[in-house]
């Protein structure tokens, strides 16, 4: 019963190119920049757009094969699909949306269907509202009940939270979680968010510009991004620079900025030769960044292996406690983000203005080729 | 600053002022200068009622077929991309056009009995000219275009998603047309249906080319209007009263009704406009 | 002779307005290439309709009715000045110059003949009106059922006719003339000829006086009598 | 249900196809019927070229006066609300549903010399009644509320986000509906100028009425198809060919390049629509 | 030069009824969820919306006054305005986008000065680009570009990072941060996220249903949120129950869903009665939860004061990396939400479905009354 899929299909400024296949149970989020292709790959299981070439297929039922000429219409592909806007149908009551999709049965049962599955979501009394009558957050349950009353063999979720504003999207995402869990069909969730991937996705796959760039458990692609793009999208921290090899395997990379950092990653092959500057991007993240008063040596930068530690010199342009922790905003000659605790603040008694110097260990940089950077 | 802005707002004022001074003063003149008497005694006329009656009954059978017909249609140019859909397109609004002589003479020229096709139609038996039917055939004529139009953007104008979202639900094309399309672009389509309705209930020239003016067969209101002008013009003039609030009122239903409809794309974002009334609020009036 | 008298006056850029019966085109225009005291602009529609424009204050030069009953009414009511019988006309049957089943007055009223005539408001329909009165009830009501349409003018008769939608048609001779062959003509008897006879008249407060009097001599005379004839018109009464 | 699929596709295309057919068999039937010759002798012809001239003067006065008028009292319209403004829309809307015998009895009743106003305008010197003003007082009357509705829509749909970032920008509402909104409105209010320029060159029963036919002075081509149209028909239809490929080509050029233009509210948000070719994507073409 | 706004205004559903003052250098973040007012407090400031009365003045100008009939047109108050969608003018290139507001010079100087703007924010080769060929970070820049080439006399910034993906908020963030410290003019921010608030505004002020419920810096706000609305918005976990006076003047709270918590917080007063059981919510945050295997006791309940440790018995619903910390979701009867280390997690070996307590200390612990509530 896993969903399995294998498109081709020429868009706009780039051609769309997947291949993926989703068990039972399993929710892989798509994540990725705006215009990525996301919602294309979506279309494409659903049968809304034919692809170039390709397979679909669902368990042992072909939904898709472009060379044998198959192509099931979205109507007979029973995909439960939620729309970013959810798409309610702006002239029906939430339990005729529901009801939509039911066959069979009188009309008074399949309302009765409806009620129940809306009853299911916390918002039976609901049911003869129409859509506009309805908060984002019902409606986001209304679409959801749509989709999974008809028993789908798959669910495909676009964005499903974007629409959402801060307030209700905690709710609506537990509601989510839980709806992902009891459902025992492929998921498909489509998010331009990382932290929304990672919170609601088994898998994670990583969509640029119509290609999968990493695919992995949500913390794996955090600790390791493949590509700047990637760690940008992790909420990484980037910096660039041009790598060479230095002692004991290190990679050695001088920042664009000014300053060198070093990493216990080698240096990328880049094209045909090995040594020589390479044009790379550093990535670490901000909770890995500590900060020190200029002067204060922060540990031994010359020692070998895992226990390295880099230092730059900067400036603080910003300061912003978020709950319990405070991210300070940094100026290397690239911008930097640190997160440090509210104590560590206050013991160094930093102010905006401030000279200090952020380190991070050695081992927590990655560099990686600059060729797949295509961040804005 | 100040001064030029008043200068503007009242040069919009006295636009609009003229605009609708120009545009209603001739309706207005219609009823002022047929008595009430004028009026009565034009319904209570047997010639004119037979008009009303068959003016009544021909629109309502073209508008019928308009849409009937032209509801898929619309349809199809709404959601299909093909080859030469401009020149489709451009063709289907000729009509909107042509001089209704000009429409008349075409007619003729194509359904008369010496007509492109009017020969074959002729040896079937159906030969329109001079019947309630050709008159039919010269409405549907003139006034589809505005209901194509109409139709079109309207089904154009409807969020994708939805369409999409009733196919996912296991909605077929057909389906998802009559139970989700036709629903959403409903006000749409009745302001296109009042338009066409009421281009039909004012066609002249062509029904006389190509229906001619038979009492109780062919001759509706603009043509009875159009036999009295001479010799009985306070009748013309009531007779036009009855035709101009007929069709004042029937815009002006739809109007008021269309405003509740479900419109265009809203679909669950709120709509952009901000609160307030327009710019004149920056305006300080 | 009459010419001078309009002439001598006229300056050569004045233009004259001439509301004219739609059967007088021909006619017409063929007279004013005999007319030199002004240019002259047609208005060609029913008379009717013209006269219910200026009823309605409307001012063209000259009045031209294909009846004498219209400029009279005018006349009454002092909107045009008296009216001059300028012309006659013969009503005739009009059928198409190829084929058709109509082939004498007779056949108007069998079963599957089709007719059109002008409607009652306008000249040619009251002079069919008159023809048809003067037949016996029998075969007036046999020949009205035959009827497809009334024509709001003598135009639309003859449209009617060279598009083959009616067999036949009531139409003036001059008519038939400028159909250019397209039509031929079947004689009413003339125990049923109605008199149609065409009245002018100057327009009261007419802007170009002297001219559109000058025209109205005009058609009256020898160059205007001649330019009618031509157009299949009868002389003056 | 794969046969009931291409059914309702099949049933798509068979209305269409029947509407296209209908609506253009007659315009075919001018061109069929109308012999090359006939139409270079029409064009020959000295009172033919003097309606064309004619005709295109005064619809380009009448379509100057619609746009000048209009496109301010359009965009007071579409921005302001007041009360009685669905009164106001029907009444600039009426026109476009009257019977132009109607219209030219109206203008008649208004500005003719026994008219409402007409004697007003009389003793002022102005009387349009059969002259060339009278023709593009009547063209202005019937043409104008296609205009005004286009434009009105076109206006109402720019997004007022734009308005008001103009106007914080310091742009009064002279300049932002000068710099914003007519730029961006410039598709729908092109669009409506080609049908009111098409509706005028049209234009027969009112002009008839109000202006009378005066070759040279108000007999524009419909008056001079309509001439023609018993004595001379192959002229008649010669003109009529002349007439539709004139407004077949504004409406297609305009067609043509109002698609290129910045459109209505899309404001930097990506339009909606998804990639592919429509629904027929899913219908398995 | 401080901003002064006190306005009321009658809305479809309420009236909004804000007064505020912003000083020169300060922004002013207003966060609220969708369809609070908060851009309709800005179109008023603009002068694009004349409340039903109310007062503006700009440090000696006065912009609006209801009373005195004084309301000056948008275009003579110089406002910078940065709208959600940006707004711009689709059919100008860039560089005419940000020479639009620009009045005086030639046309030349103008562009030169619209492209030295666009410069400043490190996209003058795009001058000549319309905007429906930029990206969203970029027409973002064209936007903040425009709104200050005219050296505005106040900023108002409708949600400027909403239209952004995920992966050009980070960049689009710190210039505007930049921009807000290099212009020493008032600035007012609408968001409906929290943490955005808290890292551009200098203050927050919350807004719900056209009132501003609470103001303050946001690391206040985030730890002593006013109501149960503010406490979700900014982050908290929010559970709702009957509050009586307990030993010690605590309170304690019987839970909707089961257990008793308690919290340092006064019982509030619920109308005339003092005592008696008062519906409230109670809060804390994500953060201040630890999780303990269950029979493990979490410190000593009973003690009095500040150490009082609150103890519920939970199911894990979830468990989410989210960089260096994981998210566990909890099942208590009423969701919660725990963000513990990552190594705590493993110490637990903890898995979905598994039985834990759910700890934090009494002091941690806010009791609102529900009367202000509103949530969704
Ligand atoms: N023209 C109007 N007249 C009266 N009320 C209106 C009007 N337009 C909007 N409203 C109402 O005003 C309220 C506030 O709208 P506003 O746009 O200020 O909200 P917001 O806080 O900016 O929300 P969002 O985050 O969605 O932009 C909404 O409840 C809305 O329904
Ligand atoms: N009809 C179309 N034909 C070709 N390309 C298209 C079409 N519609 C959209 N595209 C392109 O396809 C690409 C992918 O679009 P898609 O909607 O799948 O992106 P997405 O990742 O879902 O983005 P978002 O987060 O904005 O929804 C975009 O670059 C878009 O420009
Ligand atoms: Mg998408
Ligand atoms: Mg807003």
């Amino acid at each position: 019963m896993s969903l399995e899929l294998e498109a081709r299909h020429a868009l706009r400024s780039f051609t769309l190119d997947v291949a993926l296949s989703v068990a039972p149970g399993e929710c892989l989020a798509l994540a990725g920049p705006s215009g990525a292709g996301k919602s294309t790959v979506l279309r494409i299981v659903a049968g809304l757009l034919r692809p170039d070439a390709g397979r679909v297929r669902c368990g042992d039922d072909l939904w898709l094969d472009r060379e044998r000429g198959v192509a099931l219409p979205p109507e007979q592909r029973a995909c439960g699909y939620v729309f970013q806007h959810y798409a309610l149908f702006p002239h029906l009551s939430a339990a005729r949306n529901v009801a939509y999709g039911l066959r069979g049965g009188s009309r008074a049962q399949r309302r009765t269907t409806a009620i129940a599955a809306l009853e299911r979501f916390g918002i039976g009394q609901l049911a003869d509202a129409r859509p506009r009558a309805l908060s984002g957050g019902e409606r986001q349950r209304v679409a959801l009940a749509r989709a999974v009353v008809r028993r789908p063999r798959a669910l495909l979720l676009d964005e499903p939270l974007t629409a959402l504003d801060a307030t209700t999207r905690g709710q609506a995402t537990r509601a989510l979680g839980e709806l992902l869990r009891e459902h025992e069909v492929p998921a498909i969730l489509v998010t331009h968010d990382f932290v929304e991937a990672a919170t609601l996705g088994t898998t994670v796959a990583i969509v640029d510009r119509g290609r999968i760039v990493q695919r992995g458990a949500p913390a794996e692609v955090a600790a390791r991004p493949a590509t700047p793009f990637v760690a940008d999208l992790t909420g990484a921290v980037v910096l660039t620079g041009v790598a060479s090899s230095a002692d004991h395997g290190l990679a050695k990379v001088a920042l664009d900025g000014g300053g060198t950092v070093l990493s216990t990653d080698p240096v990328p092959a880049s094209g045909g030769a090995a040594t020589g500057p390479v044009p790379v991007a550093v990535t670490t993240h901000p909770w890995e960044i500590t900060l020190h008063p200029v002067g204060e040596r922060p540990g031994d930068l010359v020692d070998v292996g895992g226990s390295a530690r880099n230092a730059l010199a900067a400036t603080v342009t910003a300061i912003t406690p978020i709950g319990n922790r405070v991210r300070v905003g940094l100026d290397t000659g690239q911008p930097l983000a640190a997160e440090v605790t509210g104590p560590a603040i206050e013991r160094l008694g930093l102010q905006v203005g401030d000279r200090v110097t952020a380190a991070w260990k050695a081992s927590a940089t990655r560099v990686l080729d600059r060729g797949g950077s295509s961040t804005a | 600053m100040t001064a030029r802005r008043v200068a503007f707002s009242a040069a919009l004022v006295v636009a609009l002022t003229v605009c609708v001074a120009f545009l209603t003063v001739p309706v207005v003149a219609i009823f002022v200068s047929s008595s009430p008497g004028d009026l009565l005694d034009g319904l209570r006329d047997p010639s004119a009622r037979d008009a009303l009656r068959l003016s009544l009954i021909c629109t309502s059978i073209a508008t019928g077929i308009i849409v009937l017909v032209g509801t898929p249609a619309a349809w199809l140019l709404a959601t299909r991309r093909f080859r030469g859909r401009a020149l489709v397109t451009t063709l289907v609004e000729l009509p909107l056009v042509l001089p209704p002589a000009v429409a008349g003479i075409g007619l003729l020229a194509a359904f008369g009995p010496k007509g492109l096709v009017g020969g074959a139609l002729g040896d079937l038996g159906l030969q329109p000219v001079l019947t309630t039917a050709g008159v039919v055939v010269a409405l549907v004529f003139v006034a589809a275009p505005f209901y194509l139009r109409q139709a079109q953007s309207a089904f154009e104008a409807i969020d994708r998603d939805w369409l999409d979202a009733s196919r996912t639900l296991g909605a077929g094309e057909l389906r998802t047309w009559l139970l989700i399309a036709i629903p959403v672009a409903r006000g749409g389509l009745v302001t296109g249906l009042a338009l066409a309705w009421g281009r039909a209930l004012g066609e002249f020239g062509a029904t006389l080319m190509f229906a001619g003016s038979f009492r109780g067969v062919t001759q509706t209101v603009p043509l009875a209007i159009y036999e009295r002008f001479a010799s009985d013009f306070d009748g013309a003039l009531a007779l036009s009263a009855v035709l101009v609030a007929l069709s004042a009122a029937v815009l002006l239903t739809v109007k008021l009704l269309g405003s509740g409809s479900p419109g265009g794309s809203e679909n669950g974002r709120e709509q952009r406009r901000g609160p307030g009334n327009g710019l004149g609020a920056g305006v300080g009036r | 002779g009459d010419d001078d008298r309009g002439g001598g006056s006229a300056r050569p850029d004045v233009t004259i307005k001439v509301s004219a019966a739609a059967s007088l085109k021909k006619a017409l225009e063929g007279y004013q290439g005999h007319f030199a005291a002004a240019t002259v602009a047609f208005s060609f529609a029913g008379s009717d309709e013209l006269a219910a424009q200026i009823e309605q204050g409307v001012r063209p030069d000259v009045f031209a009715a294909a009846n004498t009953k219209l400029p009279d009414a005018l006349h009454a009511k002092g909107l045009v000045g008296r009216p001059v019988r300028f012309a006659t006309n013969r009503l005739v049957v009009a059928v198409p110059a190829e084929g058709g089943d109509v082939r004498s007055f007779a056949d108007l009223g069998r079963d599957g003949v089709s007719l059109a005539i002008g409607s009652p408001t306008v000249p040619v329909g009251a002079y069919t009106r008159t023809v048809l009165g003067r037949l016996s009830a029998a075969r007036r009501k046999a020949i009205e059922g035959n009827v497809r349409s009334q024509e709001p003018d003598v135009a639309g008769v003859v449209g009617k006719l060279t598009q083959g939608a009616v067999d036949a048609g009531f139409v003036y001779r001059s008519d038939v003339r400028a159909a250019g062959g397209r039509l031929r003509e079947i004689a009413i008897p003339d125990a049923l000829q109605p008199a149609v006879t065409y009245g002018v008249a100057v327009v009261a407060g007419a802007p170009h006086r002297g001219q559109a009097q000058a025209f109205v001599d005009g058609l009256v005379g020898p160059d205007g009598q001649a330019a009618l004839r031509a157009a299949g018109l009868g002389p003056k009464p």
